[in-house]
């Protein structure tokens, strides 16, 4: 392997002239006063960099890898250690600003349960070794000297782009392998497949912050959405004089939902029934056109008649009839669709009617745009979603994989009990798990190679969803490594290739060097006329390098939605809703104390799992608050404490995501419960999709459990008469603050 | 505006000053270095520090005193920063290449420089953490914003918290540095009070 | 009814009391064991508290206080009645208060130094408490001086050396009387103590100038002690703490605890050290009708601020108010409301008040009652200030009911101690008592000082509305 | 603090409320809190614990009520403005998101009940805490109508960093141990570096130089921050705009509509942070 020193930044070794001294402090106990002379060792600089001044913070560009948003960060740098991330201004995606997450990330460079050595399973058990023998046992394995059948050889990741992304490519090709998995708990694999179908591309572009009126069936655009900062931009300027009106329906109040205007819960799995009818109440009563419409579609719109929407979807009346009318009036709308709508047995056909609205209303071209062509698709982003898991958990189990590489993934832990994904991971001969932290995949893993953090690394990125400017993320090393012996995932790839074709990639004596060489080979067209070494500072500078797109537009073809009437299950009435967090995400977050500290922001629960049900529901039940439950599907159980709140349909019980580690360091271990765990084997029927939110469960109350019980944040759930969040209306603010 | 001057606050303010030169002209310990750094009154106190040994034995007296070499050359980050620091190594090899290579410390020197660490130092003057303390203004107060002060004199104004550093060899801690040396000089040379300014 | 056997021969009554000063039984020795366990139970939870932090207090946002401030005013509002007997008593001649002030002087004292522990355990950094007081260092910082708790630290401070000093001025002539029938360590204490007392005229002249000088001294300087401590919590914004009526309603209760406790030890100390003679039930029962008093103040006060707060239409102290009457708090309080302002109809009762086991129970529910009272005024109204965010029910962790509970063990242990070294009934001004007795019964004075060899030139001159001077004849008299 | 300090301080205090307004101070930091626009996502928050040394109490202590969040994000179920809600089967306009951060009052009942005066008022306006002249009598926060003041219960610096946790401590400023009390202070450090960059190039700190760390992040923008002094400042001009002026008890406004107010107002607390008033549309 080759070193990945930090090249062209001296930095001062870790700790120094004021560095050292974060000792007690406003803490003189009577037996702990330091200050006696000679004690306390300050390291000098050998050759100091002219920006560098022992005492002041330097800011370096970088992007945030917490999600795949792709936000772009500052890394507050003192005397060699990096302290804060703020949000880079430059970057077009979060404009200076960072999210929980994102403020967190020095928690996960910094975190005391990092692996700082590569593990061997010897013998049964992982042990660690050196690099060296890391590298031999690699070699051995997938080498080409080996006996590997490359084509048998796969990678299972999270969501990955830019140039790590070109490298992973290029060892699959080297291999001769086609197997290249992603996997993301959080996606919109079926809304993507959805804006393949109708707009001709996988992501266009949303201007929230040119619609009147946002629509969003369970899109939770300022919380878990593919660009929680970015969304939260937009949100700000939506919600500015004029003000912008954000309707939401989900079964379970998201972050967005608490923000909403209006803020509807229809019945889970309903939600394409309510988009009929509210489609059938704009064409019927308020004379919009649906001649961009197909003949069947039209008929279908129109047999949804409100009487019969409300029977399905359980919405009144009144609510429907508003929405539509709000719509109708206040022009060009927007209506997106997030997890709840999508993750159902039926989800594909519930966006295409969502989505269908846009069209009704007029909103293609104007609140949704083609995000044009991206020059450089090799670049762009490898989504994840779950189906990439079944996928490689079919191959795994017939046998098809001998060797597999794991990046950016804990399928031992997001994978439901269903898949039987252990058994199935133990039919791989060899698997390689590339991670920052001993997590429940590395615990089943043959060897582990320990990467270094994102603020040690070298990397290039397209985030996931592009807003108008589209760019390239720059990441870039804030620090020296913590560790010596983690290594970078571009390095760790380079020496998988070296391992295969040595001819063609000797001359790259680490990741540096081949961005170095990528850069230089980027066209002068996206050089904005200035040279190989500019360009470079320059994207080391900005962290971001513009890109200039090709425009294209969007012709939709609306998709002819088949709702299927919804199914009764006596035995398991209730709708499990496995949330995400904005915080643990997807449970990756789970050992960084800050975030596990951080109240979630509906619930107020901190360090621990919860079930969410409305009092109603809890009532019937015979539980309260803080007491356990049971939560059942058929696949097998979980037990969690309650917490009741209006904010969520009587029908639906929500179980967050990001608890319930076994391993994963000691903020996360033993923490919680897993609602992935219990998940049902529904799919999507269109897609294949897993449908996360098809899972039918029943609850009972269960004992408590003094280990896991509920910790709140808050004393009062209200602000009992006292002026503390006044509200107005919005008339009275456009009016006020319109001009 | 006076008009809201307070008589008890005037005659308190009396009291403690009174009481508080009283205790500076105890405190002050004849002998100890007046510089005459002009519009300033140099802190009273002396203090037994500790002989604090050193990786390498720096030679103060040689550098200072007899080269003349300004403080502010090798600590160059006292003017611009809170901390003065400790000069990088390269700036000692600016000179070390060719003067006096064939000192055993200078080789010492030489074997960290090639191998590419740095000295580990030990720290000699140090303020408790919930004490900020900066170079950069107490130099600017003293020394350039300082009329009929020469920079050149630098040395004078060091002196006032580290001694007559020129005089060591390795640094020893002569003053100090406790709140109330502190507090006295602020006093004397109408340095702020605020409690924030200083604690942090 | 008499207050005093007024045919006790004076050299009796030194006797009797310093009987009480020797050979300790088993049983004060089973008490001083049990006060020192309960003390050393509080030492270990303040070694925890003080090494491991504040935490383990349960103390947590917002109860930033709690049973630690509660009891230290329950502890200063005790030593009001030392005052009250001594002092006030003493100004307006109501000699029925002789033969119990000393021990109720001594209890305030002792009752001050178990206070003045509170508000330095509750400190988070207790090791720098001095900051507090006004010194002169070269860092030129000075305590806070608009703040209560430097108020209180000079009230306490005055109070204690005060009463401490009174009592032991109190104590000079009986002293002396000691001293003459000590032997060993105690006759050197007691030489030293005595001050060179020999109970010539002018000593008594000047004796009872001082002692009549500090009485009104004291007097104010405790109204003003409480009302200090009052300010704790009427100086502040909170509501159920900011109220106008604070000061006398503190000082009511002060004198009512004390009240209380020196029923308490009355009982206790007329058992177990024989003091029938002295420690009548008349006496008691005028201190029991005086406590009635005091509780029926306390308990117009306490009504006032319910009124006060409830017409005075300030919506975050009802709410308290209403915490107080329904929250998870209501037990302790209508328990307070039950022992502070119905178990003091018992004293009305001549009957009851006659009965001293009876009397015992009542004043002890008494003094649970103003415990009670004071905690009910601290965490309430932390509880439910005006953040609701900060709501919240707390529960005394185990140190903390280990601390107040060995602050008992304490106060006792100073008890204890003071009985067996220093007279609890004071000798000199019973003999005074009987002396007026005896006169104002038209008997005749001189046979109860029985002392064969007095010489005619010592003795005092009784001449008008004047006390005679006593105490001098008694040196003889054991 | 002085002698000195506590009675300018206390004649400037009675100054401001005669004169209406404060005139020797430097600056005057001063938010505004948009509830519009916050969406109460808990970045402010985080980004405090990363900024300001917040030590991570765990499940236990957190359960006990002994957690440090500085910028703390509340979430109320109901909205007495617009309808009682109360009796709705679900909260149709969402929650009530509240930031609460020091509200750094110029009449800060915290700062006189201090024994050794450990918590004063800065000429910068702010409401300072001096960790190492804390005694830890815990009255300051006793006496804060907004509870916005944490107490070290525990020495945190024992277990919240394990290594290599601790590199990531900010140098600026200190790490409390147990029996200290503090809280939000604006971010001082990053004032003072403002205010040593502004001096160093010879002009006044201007609007923009200086963020404390949960504006800083703010998604959403819905912290401003600014010297209220400074005419020019965002900050000054959104008080402005709003018709909240420091120093009253009552706002008289002449448009009734206008979203400022601040919490607690007719405490006499005098706090340095204006809220705007959430808005809803509730024509749908």
């Amino acid at each position: 392997m080759s070193g990945n020193d930090i090249n062209r930044r001296n930095f001062l070794k870790v700790m120094g002239w004021g560095g050292a001294g974060v000792a007690l402090s406003g803490c003189d106990m009577p037996t702990t006063v330091t200050l006696e002379e000679g004690k306390e060792t300050v390291v000098s600089y050998i050759m100091p960099e002219e920006y560098v001044i022992p005492g002041q913070g330097v800011y370096f560009a970088s992007t945030c890898q917490q999600c795949s948003a792709g936000c772009g960060v500052h890394g507050r740098v003192r005397e060699g250690r990096v302290l804060k991330l703020e949000g880079n201004t430059e970057s077009p995606i979060n404009t200076g600003k960072l999210c929980q997450m994102g403020q967190s990330g020095v928690q996960a460079h910094y975190n005391p349960d990092r692996i700082q050595k590569p593990m061997l399973r010897k013998g049964g058990a992982l042990v660690e070794v050196t690099w060296e023998e890391a590298a031999a046992a690699l070699a051995d394995k997938t080498g080409k000297d080996s006996s590997l059948n490359g084509g048998r050889a796969a990678w299972l990741t999270g969501t990955v782009s830019g140039h790590q992304s070109v490298l992973l490519q290029a060892h699959l090709e080297a291999l001769g392998s086609s197997r290249h998995y992603t996997h993301e708990v959080i996606n919109n694999a079926v809304a993507t497949q959805v804006n393949q179908d109708m707009f001709g591309e996988v992501q266009p572009t949303y201007h929230v912050t040119k619609a009147k009126v946002v629509l969003s069936f369970g899109a939770d655009l300022v919380g878990t959405s593919m660009s929680p900062v970015h969304f939260s931009r937009e949100h700000t300027k939506f919600r500015s004089a004029p003000r912008g009106v954000l309707i939401q329906v989900e079964p379970k109040m998201t972050l967005t939902g608490g923000n909403a205007d209006l803020w509807i819960a229809a019945k889970p799995g309903s939600e394409g029934v309510l988009a009929m009818g509210i489609a059938n109440e704009l064409l019927a009563k308020h004379g919009l056109s649906g001649d961009a419409l197909p003949g069947g579609l039209r008929d279908s719109i129109a047999s949804y008649n409100t009487d019969k929407v409300v029977e399905i979807t359980g919405v009144a009346k009144t609510k429907i009839v508003e929405v539509a009318k709000v719509l109708a009036e206040r022009s060009p709308s927007l209506v997106l669709t997030g997890a709840s709508t999508e993750a159902h047995e039926h989800g594909y056909q519930s966006v295409a009617a969502a989505m269908m609205l846009n069209v009704i209303l007029g909103n293609i071209g104007k609140t949704i745009t083609s995000s044009g062509e991206f020059p450089f698709p090799q670049l762009t982003a490898k989504r994840g979603d779950m189906k990439g898991l079944l996928a490689f958990a079919e191959h795994a189990d017939k046998g098809e994989i001998d060797v597999a590489f794991f990046y950016g993934v804990n399928p031992v832990y997001t994978a439901p009990k269903f898949l039987n994904l252990e058994q199935k991971l133990d039919k791989i001969p060899f698997k390689v798990v590339l991670t920052q932290f001993y997590d429940e995949t590395a615990n089943r893993a043959d060897l582990v190679l320990p990467l270094a953090s994102a603020l040690e690394d070298w990397g290039t990125h397209v985030p996931g969803y592009l807003p108008e400017d589209k760019i390239i993320s720059m990441q870039q090393p804030l620090m020296e490594k913590l560790y010596k012996e983690t290594h970078g995932l571009g390095d760790v790839l380079l020496s998988l290739l070296k391992m295969r074709k040595p001819e063609e990639y000797e001359g790259f004596a680490d990741y540096y060097a081949f961005l170095r060489e990528a850069f230089a080979a980027i066209p002068s067209d996206h050089k904005g006329g200035v040279g190989d070494e500019k360009f470079w500072m320059q994207a080391l500078q900005f962290g971001v390098i513009p890109v200039n797109v090709a425009e294209r537009s969007i012709k939709p073809t609306p998709i002819e939605a088949d709702l299927p009437a919804l199914k009764e299950d006596i035995s398991y009435p209730f709708y499990l809703v496995p949330s995400a967090h904005l915080g643990l995400w997807d449970g990756r977050h789970a050992n960084l104390p800050w975030l596990q500290e951080a109240p979630d922001q509906i619930s107020k629960v901190v360090w621990g799992s919860w079930v969410e049900m409305h009092p109603k529901t809890a009532a019937r039940l015979g539980v309260e608050n803080g007491e356990f439950v049971r939560v059942e599907s058929m696949q097998g159980s979980i037990e969690a404490p309650l917490y009741t709140h209006r904010g969520i349909h009587p029908n639906a019980v929500a179980v967050p995501l990001g608890q319930g580690h076994e391993e994963y360091g000691r903020y996360a271990k033993g923490r919680g419960v897993n609602p992935l765990k219990i998940l049902n084997p529904v799919t999507d029927e269109k897609t294949g999709e897993p449908a996360l939110y098809g899972t039918r469960v029943q609850v009972a109350k269960a004992p408590f459990d003094e280990k896991q019980k509920m910790v709140r944040f808050g004393g009062s759930e209200t602000q009992v008469g006292r002026k503390l969040v006044a509200s107005i209306t919005a008339d009275v603010f456009n009016r006020t603050e319109g001009a | 505006m006076k008009r809201y001057s307070n008589r008890l606050y005037e005659g308190l303010k009396r009291i403690s000053l009174g009481s508080a030169a009283l205790l500076v002209v105890f405190a002050a310990v004849p002998g100890t270095g007046w510089a005459e750094v002009p519009n300033a009154v140099a802190p009273k106190g002396a203090h037994a520090g500790d002989d604090v040994p050193q990786p390498i034995e720096f030679p103060h007296d040689v550098h200072a005193k007899i080269n003349q070499i300004n403080c502010m050359y090798c600590h160059t980050y006292a003017r611009r920063s809170k901390v003065a620091g400790i000069p990088p190594t390269s700036k000692c090899m600016g000179c070390h290449t060719i003067i006096a290579t064939d000192k055993e410390r200078i080789k010492k020197l030489t074997e960290y420089w090639e191998s590419n660490q740095s000295p580990p130092w030990k720290k000699v003057h140090d303020v408790p953490d919930y004490v900020h303390f900066t170079h950069e203004k107490h130099l600017d107060r003293f020394l350039f914003s300082n009329e009929g002060m020469d920079v050149e004199r630098v040395s004078e104004v060091c002196a006032f918290c580290h001694g007559e550093v020129k005089e060591m060899t390795v640094a020893k801690k002569v003053k100090s540095l406790n709140m109330g040396f502190c507090r006295r000089c602020h006093e004397a040379n109408d340095g702020p009070s605020d409690c924030w300014k200083c604690h942090k | 009814m008499k207050d005093i056997n007024e045919d006790i021969k004076w050299a009796q009554i030194n006797k009797d009391v310093l009987r009480s000063m020797e050979n300790p039984r088993m049983g004060y020795w089973v008490a001083v064991a049990t006060c020192i366990a309960m003390v050393g139970c509080a030492v270990l939870a303040e070694i925890w508290q003080y090494r491991y932090g504040m935490g383990y207090a349960n103390l947590n946002w917002p109860h930033m206080w709690d049973l630690y401030i509660a009891t230290f005013i329950f502890w200063i509002g005790m030593s009001h009645s030392g005052t009250l007997l001594s002092a006030i008593l003493h100004i307006i001649h109501a000699d029925w208060r002789k033969p119990i002030y000393r021990f109720a002087e001594a209890m305030t004292t002792f009752s001050l130094m178990t206070a003045g522990l509170f508000p330095l355990i509750h400190l988070g950094r207790l090791w720098n408490m001095y900051w507090v007081l006004p010194y002169v260092s070269d860092r030129g910082i000075w305590p806070n001086f608009r703040s209560p708790l430097v108020w209180d630290a000079f009230a306490i401070g005055t109070y204690l050396t005060s009463s401490a000093l009174f009592l032991f001025i109190g104590m000079i002539p009986d002293l002396a009387i000691c001293r003459d029938n000590a032997r060993g360590w105690r006759k050197k204490l007691y030489i030293a103590l005595s001050l060179g007392w020999r109970g010539d005229d002018r000593q008594w002249r000047n004796f009872r100038r001082t002692y009549l000088l500090m009485a009104c001294f004291l007097i104010p300087l405790a109204v003003s002690v409480h009302s200090i401590v009052s300010s704790d919590f009427a100086m502040s914004i909170m509501p159920g703490w900011h109220i106008t009526t604070f000061p006398p309603y503190f000082v009511a209760g002060a004198l009512y605890s004390g009240c209380a406790a020196i029923i308490t030890l009355f009982v206790l100390l007329r058992y177990f050290f024989r003091f029938e003679e002295y420690m009548t039930l008349s006496i008691l029962e005028k201190t029991c009708k005086l406590t009635f008093a005091i509780a029926m103040v306390w308990t117009y006060l306490n009504l006032i601020e319910f009124a006060s707060t409830w017409y005075g239409h300030d919506v975050a102290a009802k709410e308290v108010l209403l915490e107080k009457f329904y929250g998870p708090y209501a037990p302790y309080f209508w328990m307070m409301m039950f022992c502070g302002s119905v178990m003091p109809f018992a004293l009305a009762f001549r009957k009851l008040r006659r009965h001293i086991p009876t009397m015992f129970v009542v004043s002890l529910f008494l003094n649970l009652g103003m415990w009670l009272e004071r905690w009910m005024i601290v965490t309430p109204t932390l509880a439910n200030a005006y953040h609701p965010i900060a709501f919240d029910t707390m529960w005394p962790s185990m140190i903390q009911w280990a601390i107040v509970f060995g602050s008992f063990g304490w106060f006792g242990l100073l008890f204890l101690v003071f009985v067996k070294v220093f007279p609890s009934v004071s000798m000199y001004e019973v003999k005074e008592m009987v002396y007026h007795r005896r006169t104002a019964a038209g008997k005749d004075p001189e046979v109860v000082l029985h002392h064969p060899h007095r010489r005619s030139d010592d003795e005092p001159e009784p001449s008008g509305g004047t006390p005679p001077p006593s105490g001098t004849p008694g040196l003889e008299g054991a | 603090m002085s002698l000195q300090n506590i009675l300018t301080n206390w004649s400037q205090y009675r100054k401001g409320h005669e004169q209406g307004g404060f005139h020797d101070y430097e600056h005057m930091w001063g938010m505004a809190v948009d509830l519009n626009k916050c969406i109460g996502c808990n970045a402010c928050s985080v980004a405090c614990y990363a900024e300001n040394n917040l030590g991570i109490v765990g499940k236990d202590r957190f359960e006990k009520g002994q957690g440090m969040h500085w910028m703390r994000i509340e979430r109320y179920w109901d909205e007495p403005n617009l309808a009682p809600g109360v009796s709705e089967e679900f909260p149709s306009r969402g929650a009530s998101f509240l930031p609460m951060m020091c509200q750094q009052c110029n009449a800060a009942t915290c700062e006189p009940v201090c024994p050794v005066a450990a918590t004063y008022h800065t000429p910068d306006g702010l409401n300072a805490q001096v960790y190492n002249r804390c005694i830890g009598s815990r009255y300051c926060s006793n006496n804060c109508p907004y509870r916005l003041r944490y107490f070290n219960f525990y020495s945190y610096y024992d277990w919240s960093w394990p290594e290599p946790l601790n590199m990531q401590l900010n140098p600026d400023l200190s790490v409390r141990d147990k029996g200290v009390m503090e809280k939000c202070t604006f971010c001082v450090q990053r004032i003072r570096v403002a205010k040593d960059t502004a001096r160093r190039e010879d002009r006044k700190v201007a609007d923009g130089d200086v963020y404390p760390a949960c504006v800083q992040t703010c998604p959403t923008d819905a912290l401003v921050f600014g010297d209220m002094l400074d005419p020019e400042s965002s900050v000054t001009k959104l008080w402005k705009a709003h018709q909240v002026e420091l120093g009253k008890t009552k706002q008289h406004k002449d448009n009734e509509e206008l979203r400022g107010y601040r919490i607690f107002e007719g405490l006499n607390t005098d706090p340095c942070v204006m809220y705007l008033e959430r808005v809803r549309e509730v024509e749908v």
